[in-house]
């Protein structure tokens, strides 16, 4: 995809969502001032290791959860929190969930979860064909024949090809898929993801992938944004991130992956946890760089344990919030 | 706040999983969490306890008429006595300041003065209450063995014969009233139906005059058939919440893991399955003390056994409203009581609790 | 392209009403097959269609004139004839027209005490369960305090402060019965708000109500449905207590005040035994059969309980 | 001798679900097999007919020797005396498989009381040593599953698994569940301890590519049915079977220009075990499938030395394959 | 005996005791003479401490107890009784005069004391005990009852250490110190009483050495323990019972006339002394007329046959026939009987029409409806009730039954219309007559007056304060009658049956003894000890006990029996399950 230069869709500036701790625990900084652009007809993927902050970042940018501090713009306009707003909001932008089997009611028809968005916001138009219409979009054709099928009755990637129907059916700007293939078998994945690329070319729809798989961003994507306990440390362009990571996190996510080729460098320790955040670089208690001593040789091993790399924009330009990777390009 | 789970009528049915939030992982300290949990619970139990207090005091207070001339029970009184009486029972009283000594007298143990028996209602229960508790304590301690015995068996053969003969007999004994077999098991065993002799004794707890062993076995004996009715009322309820707890773990992986570890079938149900399923169990026992105390009401009363539920059922008849309202708050507070306990107690057999 | 080339569907289907009415009429009838393969529920439901039709119909084979004493037929606690198949109570009424009479009473106080503590429970679990925040707190607070409640002292308090009717019995088994209900409701109610399509319709824009009525409440219903279905053996049974302990309305006939009357009347131990044993056995059979239909029922909803690996 | 061989394995479930249809597979000491397939192709249900785990009422047929000795003719005592000391299982969720109420370092002794009979303090000794092998502190055994992450309940099962010295571990999905960087740490741990005590590992993957990292030799299943065989690489890399091309296909290999925009999966839906279509099973969802396919079900035949794939299109004579992207349109589709 | 055994009977029997053990149904509310009011206590009472004086078994005349003698001045107001010299309490010490006086003064001072038996020292002006056999009485006014003081007379050299009589129950301390046939020595709340024969009992000790009254809440529970034995009495049965055990062997049923009536009340419009009305009587039931038809329309020989199934007497005057000196009924013309016909007639004459749902409307046109008190514990009430039901509303009168556990409250405050209504009367019929005279209505609507149902009649007051002052016991009982027949025409109490106490013993423990009165007479609840003072045990007392041991040794034995079963079960559940799965 060639970049454009008209304004981003969607922008998240110094976006902060911090949970209350329980019984006496820390609260948990789970967003922690991320930045991101989505622009008009761009794919952009998420990815990060478990818990970083993903699926809060997601949730918050529909307004499901209310950030702490920080602010979301849509098409200009910055999000307010009131129920109208906020449906109006969801009319344009749309949520795909990871599992398909939870995301529709048991006790719905394939007709009433595709309609259901209709109704909510009270379509005025002939729903039957809105419906059939999304369905068939979504590649599940003939769409009588799933109408009045109950979700136990449709295999995972039909379920999830539904879900994605419902999305589609209130023609939405942007789609927000958290994770959504990451329930799916393999064989299945390859289709849905073909779907989102296809609905990208035929409807010029937006999307940002929640994703752990880096893969998937390769498929995919236009744009990627590496997340690190709660906070976006690389972004830049997929070929880019994905063959020449800068930042030693995105490095080591991409050497533990089966195929890539070198030592894997396998991260020590547990996935960090949101509310104990360290100071200085927030990566740097993990650091291979820094352990292995060639932050010391860059000269920037004080800085990595004291000083906060900063987060970087979340436009088109490449960036990174590592003050090695810093020093190495202006080296 | 108890935990998840009802009184209820039919447990069977219970969502046992514990509903309030619990936790997964917090470890910041070891200690202080369960602190915190125990102070949640023990908070939570006060405000109940408070809310009995209250409901106690204008529960019956909504009963029309006036409590002195039910306390004279239509003798004659001159307007003096009358006077005095209202006096002694602090019944001319504002009703805020009623309540303020009523609540400052709870709180003292001071449960007011019977109507009937013109005795303290706190020396007429703590007079009741062993009784009570040896016939309660017995039939809890049967019909919880046997419930989850049977429980446990029933489920983890569940579908055989034995599983079906003992979920009916089970369904079909809780489906009873319990003062009607009580009725029954008078006529049968103690009056001697046909061939049947009578062998126990009709009613009571003891008969005058016996002493050390013999006093023992005389208790036990007229012990047999209050406590036959009460197990046999209640056990269904314990074994059906075991078994259908313990199906519900039956298709756990860990079970599987057990197996594959090539211990025995009985030493998978009994170290792996069986305190899984002990969980939610143990909490219904102990909420379902509700019920075994509503049991008790009957089955004293059928059987003349001189406990707080005869005397429940003897201060309703008159009615005596200290007595009814200090036996209410009673066993409101015991099933309180018991239920914080049982809260408590969750954490040291769940490690997932609490923690 | 995913799915083969079938016989196109018969054109323009049916409009979204219809396809509703189709879907609901074979959810009915798979129910129905599932429910099927449940003996011991088919057998509760014979029997409680046999007892309903018994309470129906008492009007046409009993009428309300069995209930009358001075008009009764027999002597006082005659035993079982040809012409008193179940004997004469201590009017001398029949003892088989006061069962089948008194079915009315039992059944009807049951049922509706059922629905009254349903209804409450139902409607405090999904409230408790939906909303968030110092409301729901509160109303869980009043739930746990009447689940630990000693159910029938309650009831029993209830029934000694109000006047002796079927009403206060009603309404004392109601109110007392409610916080299972709830409990469970609300422990359903958490269980579905924490699926994803609740997510998922809010991200489509629902508001509370959207999810508490799309979403909620026909995932709830069914277990409110099992609930009621086991509550009204429960209510039964209650019924029966207090009127044994005489706090029913003492002018109606039901099983309860039958046994009442048998007690008072000394049945037990002069051997009247039909004065005794076959009020008790309808209220056991009727509660068995309906805990046999709510389990029936539960477990057609709830493949989960039955089966295992 | 060979470590387990398995002959003709076939596996109805109650409900009449042929969950696995004819499996052989043969694994020497000292190697590792990997098992791939998509949900529900009866990867752990083979797994679980090793040490005859089975519900009862699964009908089993076949042999399953381990060093030679058949599971499933086995009198239950001996089987249970096989299980664990014999061969190990690792199961797919570890949140799972660890009882909730006991301590981990409990669970772990558990077996090694059972088998070896040694003391208690012997077994929490070795218990600390397992921990510690694994990666854990020793004094984590007095912790409960929950207080553990998802990769440390993990280790705690292969530490588990290692408790008796078995001859085998069958990893059925060891780390499906668990982050990207867990999940390489866990695998590594596997290769490392595999490779120290020269045991046998079956591993159980959906993920071709996990396999091919780790294992020697890939067997692919569908529908209960081994339908590739042959050396992890070449499974991966130069598959035969559509099936196996498909799966290979799923999960790109980053950099490579022909899969950037372009997914590649595979129409259809899984088959219902307790109703599959005749001939092949895969034939529905198969792009190069003939009219044939639809009667005959092939069996496994030699692509190449030690490859063999069970599909009409490979013939010994390595022939010119179609190319895997490329799938002729339409025509060869049958309907249904 | 085995060591298993744990019979009573057969435990004493042992060392040659005689026991008698009577099932009593009432819980005792207290063991205090002066606060004890129920008939299960005061039973008690009655056998721990003697009263100044008895009445004969035979017909009821006043005969000595403590006193030996009695005579009142010739003003009247003065009266002097001799106490019996010699006799002593059952812990040595001699019984004076003294006791008794300080039991009077302790009633006439002490609020707490009056509590139970305050009513017979009201009108006490002074008592004194000039030396130990002489007590003198002062009173305000002529008394007749004064040989009717049921009072226990205590030993004031226990009871003056008493702190607080309102909170002293009695209970605590055994041997309890009295001077009657009987001495308590046990007590367990619920359970039991028991006593032991008091050996130096003026009159003689009793034969049987040791009473037991046992506690059973549930009737049938007493009666089955009668059955087998395990209690020698039972009293309050219900006709059932009373038919089935008669058919039984060594066991007498004894079907007495009761001391009680049993009767429809009627609020007369209650009002206070000072004038003003209270509660909400309905007025129409002023009207003579239509009370008179309510009452027409009763049939009472059905209510004996089928409600008492014969075990009670019709009902006629107020008081019971037992009272034989007393006894009055109506006339023939003054006779309101059964007649639904003249009833209706009545009503219809009088102007209560039927309209047309056949319902009879008052004079303001709303349909005739009455509530009828009931007490919710009582059988007959719901029974009678359910037959005035039904016959009133033949008549076109509806009745709504308002079954209450707690009826003073209505009653006291009148807010009812009719209700059922019955008093145990006592040999002297002061109290039962007391309570209809104006003079007994509460003095205002707050206050509980003595009222029964409000009823205030002038000529009746006048009859009753005639009878209250004559000493002669022919010229008493004439205005006593004329009372009686005054308060039938009035038909504010209409007296429905008299019941008859219904009790049963076994004549295997029990050889022989005294009714009250003598012929036809009951045993419980007699007015005086002389059933369980008179009790002879009977010579073959045991056949019961052996069958009691034998049935401990079978429960003994079924009960091991079922255990080993379960144990054997479980096991071979075990070893079953152990092989036959993985
Ligand atoms: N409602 C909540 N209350 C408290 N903490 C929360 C809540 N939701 C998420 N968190 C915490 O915030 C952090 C980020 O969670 P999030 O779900 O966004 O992670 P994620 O990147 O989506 O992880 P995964 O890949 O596992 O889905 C986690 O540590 C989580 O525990
Ligand atoms: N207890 C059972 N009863 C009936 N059918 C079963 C049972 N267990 C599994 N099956 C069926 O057998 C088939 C194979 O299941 P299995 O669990 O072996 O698949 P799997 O390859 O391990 O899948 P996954 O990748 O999802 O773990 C599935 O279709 C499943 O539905
Ligand atoms: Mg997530
Ligand atoms: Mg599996």
């Amino acid at each position: 995809m060639t970049t454009t230069t008209a304004p981003p869709l969607l922008t998240a500036r110094d976006l902060h969502v911090t949970f209350p701790g329980r019984r006496g625990a820390d609260p948990a900084r789970a967003v922690d001032g991320v930045e991101l652009d989505i622009g008009a007809g761009e794919i952009v993927a998420l990815v990060g290791e478990s818990g970083c902050g993903k699926t809060t970042l997601a949730r918050a940018l529909l307004g499901l959860v209310r950030p702490t501090s920080g602010r979301v713009t849509f098409a200009g306009t910055p999000m307010e929190y009131s129920s109208r707003a906020l449906r109006a909001y969801r009319k344009r932008v749309q949520l795909v969930l990871q599992d398909p089997s939870g995301s529709l009611n048991p006790r719905h028809t394939v007709y009433e979860a595709v309609a259901e968005g209709l109704r909510i916001h009270g379509y005025a138009g002939d729903e039957r064909a809105a419906v059939t219409e999304a369905l068939s979009r979504a590649g599940l054709r003939p769409p009588e024949r799933f109408l009045l099928r109950h979700p136990h009755e449709l295999s995972g990637g039909q379920r999830q090809r539904v879900v994605i129907a419902g999305a589609l059916v209130l023609e939405p700007e942007l789609l927000v898929a958290d994770e959504p293939v990451a329930s799916l078998d393999a064989s299945v994945r390859g289709e849905i993801l073909a779907l989102l690329l296809r609905l990208r070319t035929e409807l010029g729809l937006s999307a940002l992938v929640v994703t752990h798989d880096l893969g998937l961003a390769w498929n995919i994507a236009d744009r990627v944004a590496v997340m690190y306990l709660g906070r976006i440390v690389e972004t830049g362009a997929v070929e880019q991130v994905l063959s020449a990571p800068r930042h030693p996190y995105t490095r080591a996510l991409l050497s533990v992956l089966p195929d890539s080729p070198g030592e894997p460098e396998v991260l020590a320790g547990e996935p960090p946890d949101p509310s104990r955040i360290p100071p200085g670089c927030r990566f740097h208690a993990r650091c291979p760089v820094l352990a292995s001593g060639e932050a010391e040789r860059a000269g920037v091993a004080g800085a990595c344990r004291t000083e906060d790399p900063g987060v970087p924009g979340g436009g088109r330009e490449a960036e990174v919030a590592c003050h090695w990777a810093r020093a190495r390009a202006g080296a | 706040m108890s935990t998840g789970t009802g009184t209820g009528p039919l447990p069977i049915r219970e969502t046992v999983a514990p509903a309030t939030t619990t936790p997964r992982r917090t470890r910041t300290t070891r200690t202080t969490p369960y602190l915190h949990y125990v102070a949640g619970k023990l908070a939570g139990a006060l405000v109940s306890l408070l809310a009995v207090l209250i409901t106690g005091f204008f529960l019956f207070r909504l009963i029309p008429g006036d409590p002195v001339r039910t306390m004279t029970g239509g003798r004659p009184v001159s307007a003096e006595q009358l006077a005095a009486y209202r006096r002694e029972f602090g019944l001319d009283l504002p009703l805020w300041q009623q309540f303020t000594d009523y609540c400052g007298k709870a709180l003292t143990g001071d449960l007011g003065t019977s109507y009937q028996f013109r005795t303290p209602v706190l020396d007429k229960i703590t007079e009741a209450l062993p009784n009570t508790l040896l016939l309660t304590g017995t039939a809890f301690v049967l019909y919880t063995a046997l419930g989850l015995t049977l429980g446990t068996r029933s489920a983890w053969r569940h579908g055989r014969l034995g599983d079906r003969l003992h979920t009916g007999l089970a369904l079909t004994l809780y489906s009873v009233p319990s003062f009607w077999l009580g009725l029954l098991l008078v006529i049968v065993f103690s009056v001697g139906a046909g061939p049947v002799p009578g062998l126990f004794p009709t009613g009571g707890m003891e008969d005058a005059g016996t002493e050390g062993f013999a006093h023992v076995v005389d208790v036990a004996h007229h012990l047999v058939l209050p406590v036959l009715t009460l197990v046999a009322v209640e056990y269904g309820q314990t074994l059906l919440v075991t078994r259908s707890a313990l199906l519900d773990e039956m298709g756990s992986d860990y079970l599987t893991t057990a197996r594959a570890k090539g211990l025995r079938d009985d030493a998978v149900r009994r170290r792996h399955a069986v305190p899984n399923a002990l969980l939610p169990t143990v909490t219904l026992i102990f909420v379902n003390l509700g019920r075994t105390v509503a049991g008790v009401i009957l089955v004293e009363t059928v059987f003349s056994w001189p406990g707080l539920g005869g005397l429940f059922y003897q201060a309703l008849s008159v009615p005596d409203l200290p007595l009814v309202q200090g036996l209410f708050l009673f066993f409101a507070s015991a099933v309180i009581v018991m239920n914080t306990l049982a809260d408590l107690v969750y954490p040291l057999l769940d490690p997932r609790v609490g923690r | 392209m995913t799915t083969e080339a079938t016989p196109p569907a018969a054109a323009p289907g049916p409009g979204p009403r219809a396809l509703a009415r189709q879907r609901r009429r074979r959810a009915a009838a798979h129910f129905w097959r599932q429910y099927r393969t449940h003996r011991a529920g088919l057998v509760g439901l014979a029997v409680l269609a046999l007892f309903a039709l018994v309470a129906l119909t008492a009007p046409l084979t009993v009428g309300s004139d069995v209930a009358s004493v001075t008009d009764a037929p027999g002597r006082p606690l005659q035993g079982p004839s040809g012409a008193f198949p179940l004997g004469a109570d201590r009017y001398g009424r029949n003892l088989l027209g006061l069962l089948v009479w008194g079915s009315r009473v039992s059944l009807l106080v049951g049922l509706l005490a059922a629905v009254l503590s349903v209804a409450i429970g139902a409607l405090v679990g999904i409230t408790a369960g939906h909303f968030r925040g110092p409301w729901a707190t509160l109303l869980m607070r009043v739930t746990d305090w009447f689940l630990v409640m000693p159910t029938l002292v309650l009831a029993i308090a209830l029934a000694t402060v109000m006047s002796r009717s079927l009403g206060t019995v009603v309404l004392a088994i109601g109110v007392t019965s409610w916080p299972t209900t709830a409990r469970l409701v609300r422990a359903q109610t958490l269980a579905v708000e924490s699926r994803p399509y609740i997510e998922r319709a809010k991200a489509l824009g629902g508001g509370h109500w959207h999810v508490m009525t799309r979403h909620v409440l026909p995932n709830v219903m069914p277990l409110v449905l099992a609930q009621a279905t086991l509550m009204v053996s429960l209510s039964i049974l209650s019924e029966a207590t207090l009127a044994f302990l005489g706090l029913g309305d003492p002018s109606v006939v039901s099983w309860g005040g039958l046994l009442q009357d048998a007690r008072e009347a000394g049945a037990v131990s002069s051997g009247d035994w039909w004065y005794l044993v076959p009020p008790g056995l309808a209220i056991a059979v009727v509660a068995l059969a309906f805990t046999l239909c709510g389990r029936a029922v539960e477990s057609v909803l709830n493949p989960r309980l039955g089966v295992t690996r | 001798m060979t470590l387990l061989d398995v002959r003709d394995l076939r596996v109805t479930y109650p409900g009449g679900a042929a969950a696995v249809r004819g499996v052989d597979l043969s694994l020497e000491a000292g190697h590792k097999l990997g098992v791939a397939g998509e949900s529900g192709s009866g990867k752990s249900t083979l797994a679980l007919a090793l040490l005859r785990l089975l519900p009862a009422g699964t009908r089993v047929t076949g042999e399953v020797l381990l060093d030679g000795e058949d599971v499933l003719t086995m009198r239950w005592g001996r089987v249970r005396a096989v299980r664990w000391a014999g061969a190990s299982i690792v199961f797919q969720g570890a949140m799972h498989s660890l009882n909730p109420v006991h301590r981990v370092g409990d669970q772990i002794a558990e077996p090694i009381l059972l088998h070896r009979k040694e003391s208690g303090a012997a077994a929490r000794r070795r218990t600390g040593e397992l921990l510690e092998h694994v990666g854990l502190p020793a004094a984590r055994a007095a912790a409960y599953p929950h207080e553990l992450s998802g990769g440390q309940r993990q280790r705690v099962m292969i530490a588990m698994a290692l408790a008796c010295d078995p001859r085998l571990i069958v990893a059925d999905e060891p780390t499906t569940a668990l982050d990207v960087m867990i999940q390489a740490q866990v695998l590594r741990l596997i290769e490392r301890l595999v490779a120290e005590q020269d045991l046998g590992l079956i591993m159980i993957s959906h993920d071709l590519s996990v396999l091919a990292d780790t294992c020697d030799r890939l067997a692919v299943m569908y529908a209960g049915r081994v339908v590739e065989e042959g050396p992890a690489r070449t499974v991966h890399e130069h598959a035969r079977h559509p099936y196996g091309q498909a799966l290979s296909a799923a999960f790109p290999r980053i950099g490579d220009p022909a899969s950037r925009y372009a997914p590649r999966g595979l129409p259809g839906d899984p088959p219902d075990p307790a109703a599959l279509p005749g001939g092949c099973a895969f034939h529905p969802r198969c792009p190069v499938a003939l009219a044939g396919c639809a009667e005959d079900d092939p069996a496994l035949r030699e692509a190449a030395p030690g490859h063999r794939a069970a599909c009409v299109h490979v013939t010994p004579p390595v022939p010119p394959l179609p190319g895997p992207a490329a799938p002729a349109a339409g025509e060869t589709r049958s309907g249904t | 005996a085995t060591p298993l055994n744990p019979s009573p009977q057969q435990a004493e029997a042992e060392e040659g005791k005689k026991v008698l053990t009577v099932a009593v149904a009432q819980s005792v509310d207290s063991l205090s003479p002066f606060l004890a009011t129920r008939l299960s206590s005061t039973s008690i009472n009655r056998l721990m401490y003697e009263y100044l004086t008895d009445y004969d078994p035979g017909d009821n005349h006043a005969v000595p107890g403590l006193a030996t003698e009695w005579k009142p001045s010739a003003d009247k107001l003065t009266w002097t009784y001799t106490i019996r010299s010699g006799a002593k309490w059952s812990d040595g010490k001699s019984i004076t005069a003294k006791d008794a006086a300080w039991t009077f003064n302790k009633m006439m001072t002490d609020e707490a004391a009056a509590t139970a038996n305050g009513s017979f020292v009201a009108n006490f002006r002074k008592v004194t005990a000039p030396s130990d056999t002489e007590l003198v009485v002062e009173l305000k006014k002529p008394q007749a009852t004064m040989t009717a003081l049921d009072v226990p007379i205590v030993p004031e050299h226990v009871w003056s250490k008493v702190k607080d009589l309102s909170k002293f129950n009695n209970d605590k301390t055994f041997p309890v110190v009295g001077n009657g046939p009987y001495v308590l020595t046990g007590y367990k709340p619920d359970s039991y009483v028991r006593m032991e024969a008091n050996k130096t009992f003026w009159r003689g000790a009793p034969k049987f050495d040791e009473l037991v009254f046992k506690y059973y809440k549930d009737g049938d529970a007493a009666v089955a323990a009668l059955r087998k034995g395990e209690v020698s009495f039972v009293s309050g049965l219900t006709p059932a019972q009373a038919d089935s055990l008669a058919h039984q062997p060594d066991i007498k049923v004894n079907d007495a006339p009761g001391r009680r009536f049993y009767a429809l009340a009627v609020n007369p419009g209650a009002r206070a002394k000072d004038g003003t009305r209270m509660g909400d009587g309905d007025p129409s039931l002023r009207d003579p007329r239509l009370r008179e038809a309510l009452f027409r329309a009763v049939d009472r020989k059905t209510l004996i046959d089928k409600v008492f199934q014969g075990h009670a007497v019709d009902g006629e005057g107020y008081l019971p026939p037992r009272f034989s000196a007393y006894f009055w009924k109506p006339s023939a013309e003054q006779e309101r009987g059964y007649d639904p016909a003249a009833a209706a007639r009545l009503l219809d004459e009088a102007g209560y029409k039927k309209n047309g749902e056949g319902r009879r409307t008052g004079k303001d046109g709303k349909p005739l409806d009455y509530r009828l008190l009931c007490h919710a514990t009582d059988p007959n009430d719901k029974a009678v009730g359910q037959y005035l039901k039904e016959w009133w509303g033949k008549l076109g009168i509806g009745v709504t039954l308002d079954c209450l556990d707690n009826v003073s409250d209505p009653w006291l405050a009148g807010t009812y219309d009719l209700a059922f209504d019955g008093w145990s009367v006592n040999p002297d019929p002061d109290f039962v007559l007391s309570i209809h005279t104006c003079d007994a209505l509460p003095a205002t609507p707050k206050r509980t007056g003595a009222t029964d149902n409000f009823i205030c009649d002038k000529k009746y007051d006048a009859l009753y304060a005639r009878q209250l002052a004559e000493y002669d016991p022919a010229r008493r009982a004439d205005l006593v009658k004329q009372m009686q027949s005054r308060l039938y025409d009035l038909g504010y109490m209409n007296v429905m049956a008299y019941p008859n106490a219904v009790e049963a013993y076994r004549t295997d423990q029990i050889a022989h003894i005294q009714t009250m009165p003598a012929k036809a007479g009951n045993i419980y609840g007699q007015d005086g000890y002389w059933s369980w003072w008179s009790a002879k045990p009977a010579a073959s007392d045991g056949s019961s006990d052996d069958s009691d041991s034998t049935g401990v040794v079978i429960g003994v034995i079924a009960g091991a029996v079922v255990l080993a079963g379960i144990a054997a079960f479980l096991t071979y559940r075990r070893r079953t399950t152990a092989e036959d799965r993985e």
